[in-house]
């Protein structure tokens, strides 16, 4: 199968394509996925996933000489909004968002032919294996090696919190292919077929009881050196530049938006809307969050006025990833003895306060703890030394 | 003087007896391993605390029990916390507290497990309720009863005393749900079940379960924080040990403060209530105890998550299952919101202060 | 795109002409000087503040003013608050708002300084009160008047409307407090004081001074901390910059994050002064950004005092000039408490919040 | 004049020696000086000291053979629990507290001689010449040096923060007796008398517009050999041994507890006593309070053991400074408008949020700023590294 080629929805005016964003999802996704309270599988997304690839919208960001939407930054940033909005679930977006924009800038020509139209047919899912056991946030200190065996790379070593690791065919990987060197120059970038011999995946629960994450170990898994990208060694710049859009992601205000929209109905159960100590604290989140949203919206003007992101984004990240904490502490107070239920309230999964709260907990670990987040507010912002 | 050095020892052997049970230094497998089972917890244990005399602990000695302190119990109860041991003590003490003598022998032996029911909506400490014993018979509902599914009988507060029924009694319907420690909670509904009517008010029990909780409560944060510690000890980032960052060097202080203070508040609210026979004073130590325990259990095991970084949000990694416990525990017999507002209400304020 | 370049331009060009006065790199002599006399301000400053057109920044060009908009007058506020300017542009500019043009041009001119007095209670945002003009008279008393001791006439709310009162009227009696600033406050006593009716509403006025006052606190809390960023860089402690310690550099960042929260609040608010006339929007966004700032301005300059260590505690170094400004402004015009209360009242929340 | 020796109260019942000391306050206690909200000059505390010099009660931990009342840990803690009751404002104690001490411990025969009938007589008022402009917490990096000059040590430097220095005639005083030894062995500890010429000393008016602190200049002053107490270059230990008692002083629920009293009277003044938002706040501070004070007893129950305290005792010292600012914070948020007053409100002294506020600032920096507690407990009790 081969996706559809959108029209250049740029000539539309903002509102209009807005508009036509709209209708397309009301349309097209389906309702009981909306607003999920966890990462979905890809048995659960893959019909909206599809529906996208149909459309030709799957890769609003990649130019559309390779099949992407080719919107500006202003149009992106309405897709997203309207995405949010309706509460459309991310999908298994790896290959869109990481690979695709990798190849497109640093793959072969081969590379791109062969890649890149599977990730539009949603043939091939990828995920990503950049974590370690061992690393966590100092990222570049990863053990995985690769060794070059004639034409082959041979790989031994294990990767952590790949997401959906368990639902994708294709990994993409950081590597150390020279051990000799300073650690962040011995780095490579390979692709690696999910179905290598060699490769297992053993799923990680996490504390809400979630299995998003795996553990994929190596253990000799051989790839033909046409599966390097870039050149060897130089796999960490490339690899920092696409973790650059996850700057802020990681802030916007989505997540503490529908934790606070949870917290309204779980007030209204719990009966509290009316305690003036509640109502007083929910409304120190509200400005919280509003002020967030006016601090993102500062970074999406720049976005959308095609300037690069300084290291300030980092206190969207540290503020919004907090807030999201701070919201579902009001929560679990009000929710009582329901805090310790192990699954919703009455069979509601929109009123989970425990699990929400556990959700929250990784928010200020991945995508660079906000230790290292504050670490680089003081470095690179405030020029502090040390 | 000397009663102080006595009372030391005593408090040395109770927490030494609890490490049959509960070893500081013991791995954590029997706790995964009754996780989400039914009924949570392991009736050989709960047999062995119960030969060690522990659920008649706070019961007198001319009753069967050991007559011992508050304060002996709460060394218990903080040292089972630390082993985030499942059986259900605590319920089950508060139980024994307010049973004649007729039905304690099989409680105190550990044969028979009652648990009490005594709470009819979230978010109160008050055992006001609508729950009637009329001829013999049980009328009402009663929720979060704590470890439910291994009852044997429940000890339900109703207008003007309590009742004893039977698991099995016809009209008893239990329905369990999960908690996040691995343990449960029952809702009982009560229509027409068969019941004797118990003598006595459950609320100086209740005050004595919810300082029970908090000590629990402070056993595990201890131990939460203990690993950690170990933790930050031996992680290694950026070439170096994790916890020569003087950012979680300071984090790691201020836990041992909140540490330091739930230790202050628990032990002076048991020995408030080994010494005062004045109601309100008894109330508002409790309340100050719980309610710090509570906060502080949840910042401590909260902060220990974040310290342990990935590993931490991992249910492998076992600094999560104290706080979940705490989770559980935090705002079971009151919330430190409620607790404060109690202590408020019944503490008046002397110029001394 | 165009018109958002022009305005970018404006409000460059208003924060250019706010050094003459209160230079980012300047120091702080004149402020210092000025400290804890009477009027707490200098008259001849204010005459070139009001020859660059500033009182009338907000008055339209019709009625002699420049006509520009709130952004540009909260840029202007926020330099002046950088350099902790003590002359009254805050008050005079809500007189001037309120004038009708035949007082206007000595207000304008800085001959004549009109403060508003609206005030009759402590901890209010509100307009109410019991001060009335019957037949020409004043009747009433008014609390926490700004810089009053520097004030040539006093714009009083009144049942119904405003009147304008001159400080030296009969009937007319001030006492001054001195403020933690080096500014006052006035207590306005009026009892039969000949006033002359205006016409109009000093809510919007109100509202705009503020969110102006929003604007002051940041430039305050933006130079105190660039002031204390500076003392990181230099200070040094066992044999390192102090600036250098994890502790300080997360303390520093969580400082900067008030500081960004508080601009998107302070800028998002003025923005949409500038372009809604809906008048719950309106007041939510000023009550938004008070809340903000007053909390933020507290937070920020506080923690300054403690990053500067024992100097910082000294009236000798600047940076307690800093917060002195803030302990001062943070509850004029409404604390951070009252603004939410207002915001929670005012702002209907919607399903895409 | 020479001052009393008192019985022994040891023999008494603790409730009795309580008893006679709530009396002997009520009796002798200037009233207009209960609780006052700043440190009291010499001039006006100089009745008090004399009563309590009169009474042999000037110097409670003294042995009896030096003139002290000898009395036992848990006497003295009656005492000082009596005296904070009833709101009895420090004295210029520095020649009680530390200067005695260190004489009988370190000080010739000659020297106890010299000095201690003075300070029991209030004849010498002595103040402490540690801090440094340049050293701050870090203390031991002092640079005011004394220079062996034949029999005399010649002084240039500064010293800063030096108490009530104007209100003094002796100070004792750490100088740097040896450039060339690491920055702990080089220091010595000498007395001098405050009359000397090449002395100058300086107010430093605070925030809260107070000069209870001075800068204290030496410049070529002379002072005999036999004025150095101890050995030379050995000064470092006595001086830390004399900050010892200032760790479970700094943690003493006093300041917290005086800065709760007047949040009280101000919520009844500013009429938010029945604000929900405001109870809730004001009885977790109260909590806060009852803890630290439970916490306290605890430290206190180890001295009156006659045990020595653990670094752990800085715990205190964080705790107890925090609240005493944060309950400061919650006052000037009820006082509204009033916060921004210079003088308290309405002319009441106990009434003067803003003054308060002002007056716990420095409660987090002096004594070893929370800082530094926090990186003692992080090292010496927790034994994280580094």
């Amino acid at each position: 199968m081969s996706a559809a080629i959108a029209p250049d929805y740029n000539e539309l005016d903002d509102d209009e394509f807005r508009a036509v964003v709209r209708r397309f999802v009301a349309e097209n996704y389906p309702p009981e996925l909306r607003y999920p309270p966890k990462r979905l599988h890809w048995a659960e997304n893959k019909v909206w996933y599809m529906k996208l690839a149909e459309k030709g919208w799957l890769c609003p960001g990649w130019p559309r000489e390779f099949g992407g939407m080719g919107l500006s930054s202003i149009k992106q940033v309405i897709l997203t909004e309207e995405f949010e909005r309706y509460g459309v679930a991310r999908t298994n977006d790896h290959g869109i968002v990481m690979v695709g924009p990798l190849l497109i800038e640093h793959g072969t020509e081969e590379q791109r032919r062969r890649f890149l139209p599977k990730i539009l047919s949603g043939e091939n899912i990828w995920c990503q294996g950049y974590s370690e056991p061992n690393a966590g946030s100092d990222l570049a200190s990863l053990r995985t090696e690769a060794v070059l065996d004639g034409d082959e790379y041979v790989i031994n070593g294990q990767k952590t919190w790949t997401t959906l690791a368990m639902d994708a065919n294709w990994i993409f990987l950081l590597v150390r292919t020279d051990k000799q060197a300073k650690k962040q120059e011995g780095i490579s970038f390979l692709l690696v077929p999910m179905d290598s011999p060699g490769i297992s995946v053993k799923p990680i629960i996490t504390l809400d009881m979630h299995d998003e994450f795996c553990e994929t170990f190596f253990d000799n898994v051989r790839v033909p050196k046409a599966n390097l990208v870039g050149q060897p060694n130089k796999g960490w710049t490339m690899a920092k530049a696409l973790l650059g859009h996850e700057r802020i992601y990681l802030g916007s205000p989505k997540l503490s938006g529908y934790a606070f929209s949870r917290l309204k109905l779980l007030a209204e159960r719990m009966g509290v809307w009316d305690d003036p100590v509640f109502q007083s604290r929910y409304t120190q989140l509200r400005l919280d969050l509003t002020d967030l949203r006016a601090l993102y919206q500062h970074y999406v003007d720049i976005v959308r006025r095609g300037e690069t992101l300084g290291p300030d984004v980092s206190m969207l990240k540290v503020w919004q990833t907090e807030l999201f904490q701070r919201i579902t502490d009001l929560s679990i107070e009000i929710a009582g003895e329901n805090t310790a239920l192990l699954e919703p309230m009455e069979g509601n999964r929109e009123l989970n306060p425990a699990g929400l709260y556990l959700q929250a907990r990784p928010a200020t670990i991945y995508g660079g703890s906000n230790e290292i987040q504050r670490n680089i507010l003081a470095k690179n912002v405030l020029a502090l030394p040390g | 003087m000397e009663a102080a050095e006595d009372r030391g020892e005593s408090l040395r052997m109770i927490r030494d007896s609890a490490a049959a049970v509960a070893p500081r230094e013991g791995d954590l497998k029997r706790i995964r391993a009754l996780r989400f089972t039914d009924p949570g917890f392991d009736r050989t244990v709960w047999r062995e605390m119960s030969e060690m005399g522990w659920p008649g602990l706070r019961v007198s000695e001319d009753k069967g029990g050991s007559g011992l302190g508050v304060s002996e119990f709460c060394a218990l109860c903080e040292e089972l916390g630390a082993g985030l041991v499942p059986e259900p003590l605590i319920p089950v003490a508060m139980a024994a507290n307010l049973l004649p003598a007729e039905h304690l022998t099989p409680v105190l032996s550990g044969e028979r497990i009652v648990i009490p029911a005594w709470q009819e909506r979230a978010s109160t400490f008050d055992l006001a309720g609508t729950t009637e014993l009329r001829g013999g018979k049980l009328h009402g509902k009663k929720l979060f009863v704590p470890m439910a599914s291994g009852a044997d009988a429940f000890l339900v507060t109703v207008k003007g005393g309590l009742a004893l029924v039977a698991r099995d009694a016809p009209g008893l319907s239990l329905e369990i749900d999960r908690t996040q420690d691995g343990g449960n909670f029952g809702t009982l509904r009560l229509d027409g079940a068969p019941a004797e009517a118990i003598a006595g008010d459950a609320e100086q029990a209740l005050d004595e379960a919810a300082l029970a909780t908090s000590a629990y409560i402070l056993g595990v944060m201890d131990r939460a924080f203990a690993m950690t510690l170990d933790y930050l000890k031996t992680r290694q980032q950026f070439g170096r040990v994790i916890g020569s960052f003087q950012a979680l060097q300071h984090r790691a202080a201020d836990l041992k403060i909140q540490l330091a203070l739930t230790r202050a508040s628990v032990e002076s609210a048991a020995a408030t209530l080994d010494s005062s026979s004045v109601p309100a004073i008894r109330r508002a130590a409790v309340s100050r105890a719980k309610a710090r325990a509570s906060d502080a259990g949840m910042i401590v095991t909260r902060q220990c998550i974040q310290l342990s970084g990935g590993i931490g949000y991992t249910d492998e990694y076992d600094v999560g299952l104290f706080l979940r416990k705490v989770m559980v525990l935090s705002n079971l017999y009151g919330s430190a919101a409620l607790h404060r507002a109690r202590f408020a209400a019944v503490s008046p304020e002397t110029d001394d202060e």
